[in-house]
């Protein structure tokens, strides 16, 4: 479902599947949780790289970890965004928490 | 006048989402739409299925999804419906970040995102008898 | 135990020949089966719904194709039924090469591809009421 | 639905669509029939290179052109097919009426 690593307590997430839906939502989130507890984490970064479709789960599940995450200090950043996926997080507003960036680089010289 | 229609129905499991917006998306490519108003009607199909899976049936996977297509001419007419619990409050589910279930962290944004991508939707739904959702796209033909 | 099931109707239309191989290839798609199997799968409903359209309903496009497709721990059945003009002697119909249509210059080879590419394919017809194929092919999941 | 050209009486064609199934069967079938009866045509060489599926219906053209070609002492050839067509020729016995070739060149320096 998704690959992570984690550098300097910033944890990459990328995702293995092409379609960020409530099918797999679930399982991303459960996923990311346990690193969550188990990893000291500060940061979130999700590669979009490999996502081609996304709806309002997959809005749901970013949002459920900016909570997460923002109540530490935390930040969410996505790159590798397809315009159509930019489209998504423009409507939901949630471009206004959460950091776009074209590339991971550019996110993490940002923090 | 070009007309054409299909009816689905399918377990209410969520790998059917992506089931429902294939099926979908094959059939208005016949209208030839661009690849935005294909993604459009994709994301309207993928919402309001997902609401029959969570919300009207509660991931009860022996109950069944209802989708029916339809092209006339230049519009195609999507119909996503269940037998399942109803919505209390049209007006009220259909506002946006509106959510009765954000313990799975539901965004509240399913219906906003089929009326921005759709150019019609109506919801119609009786409480315990479930919900129906007309939506409506054209697709310009001349590019 | 795994279980899924889609029911599909669509018109009558040999445009949604195309449809039909697509949607019955996502659906099986869960099963994980090779692209050969895939396209096995593609070629029987291929066969079956262009046998309703020609054969059953003789092109009128005002009539609806039945699609049925169960998944069944690996095993997909498939049901493809008309509710059209019906094979007097099934038998016959079922041999190489025999086609009533050789002026659509049909090739008679339909039912030898459906026996082909499926595990099991069943032919039940009644004159004037219609005629309904079923096919089950067991996907091998360990490759 | 399809492109031809013609060198030497051999017709190519060529196939625009990806699937050769019943719904693009008789366009394909008016088109051929329409060259044959305007040009002078001797043999046909069916370019496959387009085509990723083909059924029974796509059986059914090619023997039909077939028919017409060979009562003029002409011959029928396909290139370029796919595991899978070639497959479905086998299956059909029409490798027996029909010369499959690799390649375009293989086909017209076998006439
Ligand atoms: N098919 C349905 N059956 C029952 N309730 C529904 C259905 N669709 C939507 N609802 C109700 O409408 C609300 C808003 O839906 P929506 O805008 O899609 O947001 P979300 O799915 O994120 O909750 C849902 O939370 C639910 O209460
Ligand atoms: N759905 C159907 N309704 C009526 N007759 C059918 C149907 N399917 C098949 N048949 C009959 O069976 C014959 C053999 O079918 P098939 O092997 O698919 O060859 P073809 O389609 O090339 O004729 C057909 O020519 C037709 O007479």
């Amino acid at each position: 479902m998704i690959n992570y690593s984690l550098e300097h307590k910033n944890l990459l997430v990328d995702f293995m599947a092409t379609e960020l839906d409530h099918h797999i939502a679930g399982e991303v989130r459960e996923k990311i949780d346990d690193i969550l507890i188990s990893k000291q984490v500060k940061n979130i970064i999700f590669d979009f790289k490999n996502i081609n479709f996304m709806d309002s789960s997959g809005i749901g599940v970013i949002i459920g970890r900016y909570k997460k995450i923002s109540s530490e200090g935390g930040k969410v950043f996505v790159v590798n965004v397809s315009p159509r996926v930019k489209k998504i997080f423009d409507l939901s507003g949630m471009n206004k928490i959460i950091n776009i960036y074209d590339t991971y680089e550019e996110a993490v010289s940002s923090l | 006048m070009m007309s054409n229609i299909m009816e689905v129905k399918f377990s209410a499991k969520s790998e059917n989402e992506s089931l429902a917006r294939v099926i979908v998306a094959s059939f208005a490519a016949k209208l030839d739409p661009t690849l935005d108003e294909l993604a459009d009607i994709k994301t309207a199909v993928s919402e309001a299925v997902t609401n029959s899976i969570i919300h009207g049936y509660e991931e009860d996977e022996s109950k069944l999804v209802y989708l029916r297509c339809k092209i006339l001419d230049d519009t195609i007419k999507i119909v996503v419906e269940d037998r399942g619990k109803g919505i209390e409050d049209v007006d009220i589910a259909m506002q946006p970040l509106y959510t009765s279930k954000p313990e799975l962290e539901r965004s509240g944004m399913g219906f906003t995102f089929m009326e921005s991508f759709m150019d019609d939707v109506k919801v119609s739904s009786i409480k315990n008898e479930g919900t129906k959702v007309v939506m409506t796209k054209k697709i310009n033909l001349p590019k």
